[in-house]
């Protein structure tokens, strides 16, 4: 296998190999001017995905900017992990969504299973006990083989994921259309509960404290530019090969438990999950945020297969892994945690004052790069937007209006659509119960999970219509955040914040950045009005398929507080002979 | 009367199972890592649900080869009652303290719903709180809880009313509808509902707690003089 | 190094819930030749040589790896490359 | 009636946790020289004898058995006896 080194710096900038990590000309010779020199191969790969939008949002950047953020219930907003909310008690609601729609389209039980792990390790690395998740699923009309069995498989892997850590699904939606054939979305979402004094952040502090490594060992999962390094395989052992990432619950399930354990001892400085482009963000994250460096010793990491490059290393999306910054000095009593469920903690690195970040392997330096550059600088894009032709002339029409006759028949005929049908096929495969705190269970509008020893429950939901959407992005917007706060308030609760899960086509395109824009206003809007700031969220742009984008899909996942359980309100009749009251117009 | 709960490297209903012993029952109750493998102190063992060692290989087997079983066996000797719930019933199997094995569920699918179970023997020290032929709704939460064994090990089951709980409608699979069955001897009891999920009202069911109460009434009669 | 390759399937007379599901499954796709299905596991693993080594497999296999209430076991051991 | 057995297999690279758990166990239970374990499927299923009996095989491993995304199959095609 050819290793990164041969690469030469020279070769990246002949040969534009940044082109197919997804920089441009001129974003490398931004980084060209950061370094003051040619970025070598394994450098320019760290810059490729901290540079991505999914680590530097520098599409969506300026849209997000319009969300509310604020408000006397917000405890921590975007920008950490997950975003926190007050509920009272010194008690906080710790919540996110998380899109892995690429992942599942090619490996549909692996991707939602991974999309889950993923989310839940957010909430936990901020010291939250994950106490709930819901998830929000797209799909094309099951009328295709390859639908049904993504679907399924979707389903089966959300399931398999978080029955086995232990998290209830309380609830989602599932929506199908035929925009979605070719890219499903799976968005999922984890709701923690955290006492606000434990409140952990992914900082790597103090000159000379340990970073250390703990979780599965590091493979060659999700590293799609390997295929540099791996040119040269023949044909044969290239398909006997894969970089798909596989979860495993059970070492989740080990994290979670230690992690929880680890965030009380005084030892732990700083605590990050290493999520997409994972030992890269996490450790540049880690030290840019506390204004210090990281130096690095790749030998030190635990590998899973043999001869990884720095490159592999750095780039690798094997799930499960967490980073510590750890007082030095103080290292074993957070090894002796971890003992005691079977994991290794391990030193990998160590906090400088020089705001490098400085990789070294085979006791060679291969990577030092300026470290708040990689977390801070990305560019940011203003997209142009354009008024799509289709909502132009959509917007012309008369509207129209359905004549119905046979209203039965209309009613069964609307109950046969899967998107509206029952989910019971989905949710009754998901463990809704576990932690015994499921005060309702999907099948209502809102979950609700009580706060045990305490007289309040919290409500969570998800919501999009990106039917209506597409109709009119930014009414559609508005709509979205409604009927999330409809659906709280209806289970009885105050509606308190939201997390969304922002799904577009190619922003490159005029019209799709358009979609983005209006429904990004359309949902600040409504956020304002209800008072419901936006905590924490994710973006997911190219869902495309033939060049066709999906449905603008902004997903909004919104969460609640019962001030009393006696406040908790099904939304299924009780008794024979109570009265029903038809409210709004 | 003191409760040991047993929680293994991915048992996820450890903590419900302790609230239900010590909350909703209000009897003195520990969690007790599998590796602290003495199980002399506690007047009975509750082995927890959840996904010891991922479910990996089979539900239960990795767990069943820890060194706590060979305490379990010691305990179960004594006399001492054990409970196993859902994977806890499975390395009840899995260790051999059960006859019998799990297969996957009949439509190969987690299900998680309530059931209505109902109680073939109220004669053990479990269910001695329940009528006989009650109807109780216990939720379950299981990929693999298609219990199974073969017919000269039922037709014993029978024999020795060894079937505790039947579901009214097997969801699974299950041999003779079966849901929970107990030793000979009477003090181990596995089965696959929850029991600690249906100890208050809000939550959807109080009828689990009969079970956990029948099991402090009889360790009253038996061991505190006069009570 | 030894390569040990394991293979664990139900006995006669288990029912086999996955085997019946991917009959069926081949069976709708429109291989209506295909009768009954099997499903079991199948296992690799290498291990250090030595004299006890086939009683060391075999004890594993009833230990830990099948469960002969519900399942039967057979095995090789070939010379083994580490990958 | 032919039998075909197939073996289908985690691809190289595919982190296998099932293997994993099986190793770790089977070290803590003293087989410390047992290295790496890798879990895979055993499947056997019998079949009409056809002319492209072959080529049947292979696309019920490809489009059903196995999923080529992360997983290799191969398959041996044997005279079947009906159990
Ligand atoms: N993917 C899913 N996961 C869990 N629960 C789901 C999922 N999809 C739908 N549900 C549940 O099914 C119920 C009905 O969902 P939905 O049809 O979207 O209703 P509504 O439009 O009233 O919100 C809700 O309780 C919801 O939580």
């Amino acid at each position: 296998m050819l290793q990164a080194p041969e690469i030469t710096p020279e070769m990246v900038e002949q040969d534009k190999l940044y082109k197919d990590m997804g920089l441009t000309d001129k974003e490398y010779d931004m980084i060209k001017d950061i370094m003051g020199r040619k970025p070598n191969f394994t450098e320019i790969g760290i810059f490729s995905v901290m540079w991505s939008e999914h680590c530097s949002y520098k599409t969506s950047k300026p849209l997000l900017s319009k969300f509310p953020t604020e408000g006397p219930q917000v405890i921590q907003g975007p920008g950490e992990g997950a975003g926190v909310v007050d509920i009272g008690d010194g008690q906080g609601v710790v919540f996110k969504v998380e899109s892995h729609n690429h992942p599942s389209a090619v490996e549909p039980y692996q991707g939602a299973a991974t999309g889950v792990g993923g989310i839940i390790r957010d909430v936990f690395s901020m010291g939250a006990r994950p106490i709930a998740s819901l998830n929000s699923l797209r799909f094309g009309n099951l009328n295709t083989g390859r639908v049904k069995y993504l679907f399924e498989e979707v389903v089966h892997g959300i399931a398999g994921y978080g029955n086995c850590v232990g998290v209830p699904t309380v609830g989602g939606e599932v929506q199908f259309d035929d925009c979605y054939e070719g890219n499903p979305l799976v968005n999922a979402m984890a709701v923690g509960l955290i006492d606000t004094k434990d409140i952990q952040k992914g900082i790597a502090a103090g000159l000379g404290n340990t970073i250390m490594y703990v979780g599965s060992k590091t493979g060659r999962d999700g590293i799609h530019g390997a295929t540099f390094a791996s040119e040269d395989l023949s044909e044969d052992s290239e398909s006997k090969r894969s970089n798909v990432q596989v979860g495993d619950p059970f070492m989740e399930k080990l994290l979670i438990e230690a992690c929880l354990e680890v965030i009380h001892s005084d030892a732990l400085v700083g605590i990050q999950d290493m999520g997409a482009a994972g030992l890269t963000s996490s450790a540049s994250e880690m030290a840019s945020k506390a204004g210090m460096g990281m130096e690095m010793n790749l030998d030190s990491i635990p590998q899973r297969e043999e001869n990884m490059t720095a490159y592999e290393m750095m780039l690798s999306e094997s799930q499960e892994r967490m980073l510590l910054c750890v007082k030095k000095g103080e290292e074993q009593e957070i090894v002796d945690i971890f003992k005691k469920y079977g994991l290794e903690a391990v030193a990998v690195g160590v906090v400088t004052d020089d705001k490098m970040f400085r990789l070294v392997h085979n006791d060679e330096v291969v990577a030092d790069i300026p470290v708040d550059s990689l977390a801070e600088d990305a560019p940011i894009f203003y997209k142009d937007s354009k008024v799509p032709a289709y909502y132009t002339e959509y917007q012309a029409m008369p509207d129209y209006v359905p004549a119905v006759n046979d209203y039965a028949g209309a009613l069964k005929k609307l109950l046969l659509q899967p998107t509206i049908a029952s989910k019971e096929y989905v949710y009754d495969q998901y463990d809704a119960m576990v932690q015994a705190n499921t005060v309702l269970s999907p099948g209502s509008d809102a979950a609700v999970v009580r706060i045990r020893d305490y007289d309040k429950a919290i409500a969570m939901t998800t919501d999009c219509n990106s039917r209506y959407i597409y109709l009119d992005p930014e009414v559609g917007g508005k709509i979205a955040v409604a009927e999330a706060a409809r659906n709280i308030v209806c289970s009885g609760a105050k509606p308190l914040a939201l997390t969304d899960g922002l799904n577009f086509g190619n922003p490159d395109k005029p019209e799709n950045f358009w979609q983005m824009e209006k429904s990004v206003e359309g949902m600040s809007a409504a956020s304002l009005k209800l008072d419901t700031p936006v905590i924490s969220g994710n973006v997911s742009l190219y869902n495309e398929s033939n060049g066709q984008a999906i449905f603008p899909t902004p997903i909004v996942g919104m969460v609640g507080l019962h001030a009393s359980l006696k406040d908790i309100t099904p939304s299924f009749f009780q008794q024979e002979g109570d009265v029903i009251y038809l409210i709004g117009d | 009367m003191k409760f040991a709960v047993v929680v293994f490297p991915g048992s996820n209903c450890d903590r419900d199972m302790y609230h239900a012993a010590k909350d909703a029952l209000g009897e003195e109750t520990e969690l007790v890592w599998y590796q602290d493998a003495n199980l002399d102190a506690y007047d009975a063992i509750l082995l927890p649900g959840g996904f010891s060692y991922g479910d990996y290989l089979r539900s239960g087997a990795i767990a069943s080869t820890s060194a706590i079983v060979t305490e379990l066996k010691k305990q179960a000797e004594k006399g001492v009652p054990i409970l196993g719930v859902c994977n806890g019933f499975q390395i009840l199997l899995e260790s051999g303290l059960l006859p019998g094995a799990m297969l996957r569920n009949k439509n190969l699918k987690f299900m998680c719903r309530f059931e209505n179970l109902v109680v073939e023997n109220n004669k053990t020290m479990f269910s001695s709180a329940y009528k006989k032929d009650e109807v109780v709704s216990i939720p379950i939460a299981h990929g693999e809880g298609n219990y199974y064994c073969d017919p000269e090990t039922l037709a014993e089951l029978k024999a020795n009313n060894q079937i505790v709980f039947t579901y009214q409608n097997n969801p699974n699979g299950s041999v003779s509808d079966i849901a929970g069955i107990i030793s000979k001897e009477g003090n181990v009891l596995g089965m696959m509902p929850h029991p600690e999920r249906a100890v208050e009202d809000l939550l959807g069911s109080a009828d689990g707690l009969k079970l956990f109460q029948s099991m402090l009434e009889n360790w009253r009669e038996h061991y505190v003089a006069g009570a | 190094m030894k390569k040990v390759k394991i293979h664990i399937t139900l006995k006669e007379g288990v029912l086999d819930p996955q085997g019946k599901a991917v009959q069926n499954s081949l069976n709708t796709l429109g291989y209506d030749g295909v009768g009954e299905v099997r499903v079991g596991k199948y296992m690799e693993l290498f291990i250090e040589d030595s004299a006890d080594i086939e009683k060391q497999v075999e004890e594993m296999c009833r230990k830990l790896l099948a469960n002969p209430v519900i399942e039967n076991y057979d095995y090789t051991i070939e010379e083994g490359v580490t990958q």
